[in-house]
């Protein structure tokens, strides 16, 4: 099958500016999208420059704008796509380093405002602590993500204001403050009701609509925003 | 560097939001937004246009006269538009936060866009009947 | 640029990451990873993690003793096991405190499934004692190992441990039988840096990517492995890669062996569970081997499904519901890759790369081994899959390798706040980074020559078929020759990409180079041991042979090519037995 | 190399008040405002005649309908703004600027309604 790559390409070393190239593949139809850089790559042009390693959707390298949209160049076939013309850019509003490759220091970094970690006062019993299914339930949805960024990076509320935490880390932040084992719920909470926390987010659901994992962040923040609401009244 | 590095915010902003495709909630905060800013600036001009009040009756009716043609009718009608979509959506958003909206926007959403269509025919034929 | 730090953890997965949130309350620990750490393969695992807990049935360390045994064919060092099995449990609920988020019984405790090869004991009417399978694998729904790695990333996070992402690690430096440091370079620069510790620590993963289909991440390039050969450590036991029974049709992206642990049947073309053929007691929760080498042969036979190279596993059984509480991940990867959803249709398998038992040999304490007779490295250590303790001998039962990633990453993390205690900066040689800044100067300067892909295409492929999971001296004399015209023609490898900012294409070309260095180790290996063990089977020795064949092989790389010494296996108190199932 | 800005202002710093405030006038003004709207034009005099309007508005229900509609509508209207503000990045003088202009703009509108629903 033929398939046309038109990728948006970046080289610092030498590109003042981005610029965009098509790329005339034949491959066959169960081939991911990925698989269509590598053969770019290998075959045509091997400066074309672009993360990856599990291949299947769990390592969360591969989060780029794919016809417009964030995804997993490794969890889309070329079959799913219905025109065989297909644009590929970098997740939008983080620096690219080079062609597809964006920093994404700013989105660890958010992670790690949220204080990621559990935060126990007590101390341990000497066997595993105890946690009803229901509790574990609770956050089964958000131990899931991959932090590939392809939410944060589809926010609008994050391309106009990049101080915005992003959905990513306060599903993060959800993880944590729902965890029936964790002891610093409101340290968390305070961290998120700032005005570049969850008061940025006007349930856009594009992070929702890109989410690999089938995440809905937009709950889960619809959730702390009512336990913070509550909390001032 | 490129265009997501060097030109300004407020150019790489644009830029984005012209490239990324627009799901379906994002149609419906692009509108909810607009619907509202509009709406604050018609308040704004309503409540300086009801000022016409105090100069007695017949400088309010010369006033009014100006509004009742079916140039003005027809965007007082545009103007529920605005209403209709926004106070419904404005109730989608309400129930977005609430239980498990949020697994339901775009059915809710389905609604809100047909409620809206219902709702604005039916103030057209209420406005137009007696012209 | 000259790095100094106490220690320095090459690898974010398990093994590394534990290791680190060991050490980091001590020492000044830096990781080095080639990938952002939370991408590392770790989070691939699906299945689970194994301890003695008994929470959902009676369950004995000393059982999870026998089965390691008894599945790693007698190869495993008894020592190491029982060692890894008792300290299990309370592993398990060290991570548990750490905040892993496992999947729970009814109870709230940690919840467990069946795996295969691992049993218990138990008496038949007549007094006859069998073997059945047995709950034992800790999991959280078929995502355990992405839970661990975030959460042991977590901890790290939490200790402020350095990390230095996206650096690929070029080469050890060692003097004297100590190790000062290693090189590495940084993708986001393109520039050589120079690491300068106390101690080194390798936690590199897998070399899956050697094999054409395999479950593992392009990052599994074997390169703590190939790194450590050529700095002049022997590696054990290499002929032995583990095939795992089921991966999906034609990718090779692993369907968790919990599938079948949940119930999941494998049928061939006529529809026949063929498992009952082969290993009737536990059918199809048989060890890997056993089961990869039933399914390899129904497919040599044409009882593939349709006469094609794969069959089925089948969880229509199974029900929607518990598929999407337990298995949601495999669930998704039908859906996506094979555009079938189990709840309805079979999903297509077929035998794929999946686990290296061998590795830079170590000690019991992580220390790296020199040579065959127990002389070790100063200040080099290793823990994980890149390592051979040798907890896994001729095959690795499922969810042992993430619990001994766990449990060497911390025991080894243990000796080295000891060691770092006391240990001296060792002065840096002069000519550290000389021989990398040659190779980078000449991948520079190379305008016509191979080119990468079409040469790990070709190693790919023939380490597929000729050792795979059936292997002949035939073929592997042949695979042998092949790799040396390769070697040859990487000599020539000529690089496209002529930039210095994230190059992938040279991180390809050194990924290349230390497939072809450890695929050597692996093919000599396998050709000289003439018998069938664990996941090395010979078409032409058939049997086990442990007269002759009872012993690790440690390679080592001289100038004349590769040198094969050996050394005993430590057993303690099981004998070698026939192994049926 | 690329920068990456991002600083984490920190501190708790609620828009909590300012999000359950939008939803409670926002929902308050679906009565209100619909009904207004409707009334409005539900025959060609109700909204477009002194007369009409006068006899509403010497009503006293009437009279504070109206005037919760004003203040409501300021309010929700101006808090909205001030919501759309914030998502863009500005430096701090301006922010403060921006809010006092709000605020002012809320005082004086308000006024002027209450002034005339008040005058009859
Ligand atoms: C698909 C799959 C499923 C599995 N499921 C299970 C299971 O259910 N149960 C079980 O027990 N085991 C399972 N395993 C096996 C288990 O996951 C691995 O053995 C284990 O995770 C290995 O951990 P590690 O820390 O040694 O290596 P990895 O997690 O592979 O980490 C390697 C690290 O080394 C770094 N690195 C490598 N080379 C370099 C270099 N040159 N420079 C710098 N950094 C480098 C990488 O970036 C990475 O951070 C599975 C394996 C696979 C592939
Ligand atoms: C009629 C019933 C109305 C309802 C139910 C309603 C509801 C809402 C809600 C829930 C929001 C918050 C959106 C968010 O946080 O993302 C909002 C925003 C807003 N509303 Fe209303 N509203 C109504 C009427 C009005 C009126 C009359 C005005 C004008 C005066 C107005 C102006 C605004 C503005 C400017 C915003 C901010 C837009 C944004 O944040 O994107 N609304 N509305
Ligand atoms: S929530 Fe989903 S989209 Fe966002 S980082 Fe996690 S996995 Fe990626
Ligand atoms: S896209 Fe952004 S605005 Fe909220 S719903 Fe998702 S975080
Ligand atoms: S390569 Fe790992 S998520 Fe795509």
């Amino acid at each position: 099958m033929k398939v046309t790559l038109n990728i948006r390409r970046f080289n610092p070393e030498k590109d003042e500016k981005p610029y965009r190239k098509d790329y005339e593949i034949d491959v066959p139809e169960t081939f991911r999208i990925l698989d269509c850089l590598d053969k770019v790559k290998w075959d045509i042009d091997g400066e074309l420059a672009y993360r990856r390693s599990c291949s299947h959707g769990i390592c969360g390298s591969d989060a780029m704008m794919i016809n417009g949209k964030n995804m997993l160049a490794c969890q889309v076939l070329v079959k799913d796509f219905k025109k065989k013309y297909i644009t590929i850019d970098p997740i939008p509003s983080l620096p690219v380093i080079k062609d597809l490759i964006v920093n994404m220091d700013s989105f660890f970094k958010k992670y790690e405002v949220v204080k990621p970690y559990l935060i126990s006062k007590e101390q341990p019993p000497v066997k595993e602590r105890l946690q009803s299914q229901a509790d574990r339930e609770l956050i089964d949805e958000a131990v899931n993500c991959i932090l590939c960024g392809a939410c944060s990076a589809s926010c609008p509320s994050l391309w106009s204001n990049e101080n915005y935490l992003g959905p990513a880390a306060m599903l993060k932040a959800y993880r944590f403050i729902f965890d029936s084992r964790d002891d610093a719920a409101d340290e968390r909470l305070d961290i998120v009701d700032t005005t570049d926390g969850l008061w940025r987010c006007h349930t856009i659901f594009n992070c929702v609509e890109v989410c690999p994992k089938e995440i809905n962040l937009t709950w889960h923040i619809s959730q702390m925003k009512k336990k913070c609401a509550m909390r001032e009244l | 560097m490129s265009l997501q590095n060097s030109t300004s915010k407020f150019n790489r902003w644009l830029d984005v939001m012209f490239r990324y495709r627009k799901h379906t909630g994002s149609w419906a905060w692009i509108l909810h937004r607009f619907t509202g800013i509009g709406l604050t600036l018609y308040i704004l001009v309503h409540i300086i246009a009801l000022t016409g009040l105090l100069k007695g009756e017949a400088a309010f009716n010369e006033e009014m006269k100006l509004f009742s043609s079916p140039v003005f009718l027809f965007a007082e009608w545009f103007l529920g538009i605005l209403v209709m979509f926004h106070a419904i959506n404005g109730i989608r958003i309400v129930l977005v936060d609430l239980g498990n909206g949020a697994r339901y926007h775009k059915q809710i959403l389905v609604f809100v866009y047909i409620l809206t269509v219902i709702l604005v025919a039916g103030m057209g034929y209420l406005i137009f009947a007696h012209v | 640029m000259i790095h100094k730090h106490d220690l320095l953890i090459v690898g974010a997965g398990l093994a590394g990451l534990r290791a680190g949130v060991e050490t980091s309350k001590y020492h000044d620990v830096a990781i080095l990873s080639k990938l952002f750490p939370t991408r590392s393969h770790s989070g691939a695992a699906q299945g689970g993690i194994a301890a003695a807990l008994g929470n959902e049935e009676h369950d004995t360390v000393e059982w999870h003793i026998f089965d390691s045994v008894k599945g790693s064919d007698y190869l495993g060092d008894q020592d190491a096991i029982t060692m890894m099995c008792s300290e299990a449990p309370d592993a398990i609920y060290e991570l548990e405190h750490m905040g892993v988020p496992f999947s729970r019984t009814k109870d709230g405790k940690i919840a467990q499934r069946q795996f295969g090869g691992h049993t218990k004991e138990v008496k038949d009417e007549q007094g006859n004692i069998k073997r059945l399978p047995v709950i034992r694998a800790c999991y959280a729904a078929d995502r355990t190992g992405h839970v661990l790695l975030h959460t042991l990333y977590e901890q790290c996070v939490k200790n402020n441990v350095r990390f230095y992402s996206e650096y690929f690690v070029l080469s050890l430096i060692i003097r004297d039988g100590v190790c000062r440091g290693l090189t590495a370079f940084n993708l986001r620069d393109g520039q050589i840096h120079t690491f300068h510790a106390k101690a080194v620590m390798f936690g590199t993963g897998g070399y899956g990517r050697a094999f054409r289909v395999t479950s593992n991440a392009y990052a599994n390039s074997g390169d703590g492995v190939a790194i450590a050969f050529r700095a002049g450590i022997p590696l054990e036991d290499m002929e032995f890669v583990q095939f795992h029974p089921t991966g999906l049709y034609p990718l090779g992206i692993l369907v968790t062996e919990g599938a079948r642990g949940e119930g999941g049947y494998l049928k061939n073309r006529n529809g026949d569970r063929f498992m009952k053929e082969y290993a009737p007691t536990v059918m199809e929760l048989a060890p890997r081997d056993m089961v990869t080498r039933s399914i390899q042969t129904e497919i040599n036979e044409g009882r593939g499904i349709d006469g094609k190279d794969f069959v089925n596993l089948d969880l229509t059984h199974i029900g929607a519901a518990k598929l999407k509480e337990r298995l949601p991940e495999i669930t998704g990867f039908a859906k996506t890759y094979a555009g079938i959803d189990p709840v309805k249709q079979p999903i297509p398998i077929l035998p794929t790369a999946h686990y290296s038992m061998g590795g830079i040999p170590v000690t019991l304490k992580g220390e790296v081994l020199a040579d065959e007779k127990g002389n070790t490295v100063t200040g080099f250590y290793a823990a994980g899959e890149c390592a051979c303790v040798s907890v896994h001998g001729a095959n690795r039962l499922g969810t042992n390798s993430l619990l001994d990633a766990v449990i060497h990453g911390r025991r080894t993390g243990k000796t080295l706040v000891e060691f770092l205690r006391t240990a001296e900066l060792s002065p840096m040689p002069e000519d550290a980074e000389d021989n990398d800044k040659k190779i980078f100067a000449d991948l520079y300067d190379t305008k016509k020559g191979e080119n990468c892909d079409k040469i790990r295409v070709r190693l790919k492929e023939e380490m597929m078929n000729k050792c795979g999971v059936f292997r002949n001296e035939k073929d592997l004399n042949s695979m042998l020759d092949t790799i040396h015209e390769l070697k040859s023609m990487y000599k020539n490898v000529a690089m496209m990409d002529k930039s210095k900012v994230f190059n992938t294409e040279m991180q390809e070309i050194f990924e290349l180079r230390n497939l072809l260095e450890f695929s050597d180790a692996i093919v000599t290996g396998a050709l000289a041991r003439q018998e069938c063990r664990g996941a090395h089977w010979r078409t032409d020795h058939p049997t086990r042979d442990d007269v002759n064949w009872l012993k690790h092989s440690i390679a080592f790389k001289t100038e004349k090519g590769i040198e094969l010494k050996y050394k005993p296996v430590i057993i303690t108190k099981y004998q070698p037995q026939e192994r049926k199932y | 190399m690329s920068t990456n800005s991002f600083k984490f202002a920190g501190g708790r710093n609620s828009g909590a008040k300012n999000w359950y405030m939008q939803r409670i006038t926002g929902i308050l003004l679906v009565v209100v405002l619909i009904g207004h709207y409707i009334l409005m034009h539900a025959t060609p005099e109700s909204g477009h005649t002194y007369k009409a309007v006068m006899d509403r508005l010497h009503q006293p229900a009437w009279k504070v309908i109206d005037m919760a509609f004003v203040t409501l509508g300021l309010w929700h209207g101006l808090n909205g703004l001030w919501n759309v503000i914030r998502d863009y990045e500005m430096k701090p003088i301006m922010t403060t600027v921006l809010y006092t202009v709000l605020v002012l703009i809320a005082l004086v509108f308000w006024f002027i309604g209450l002034n005339t629903i008040l005058s009859f």
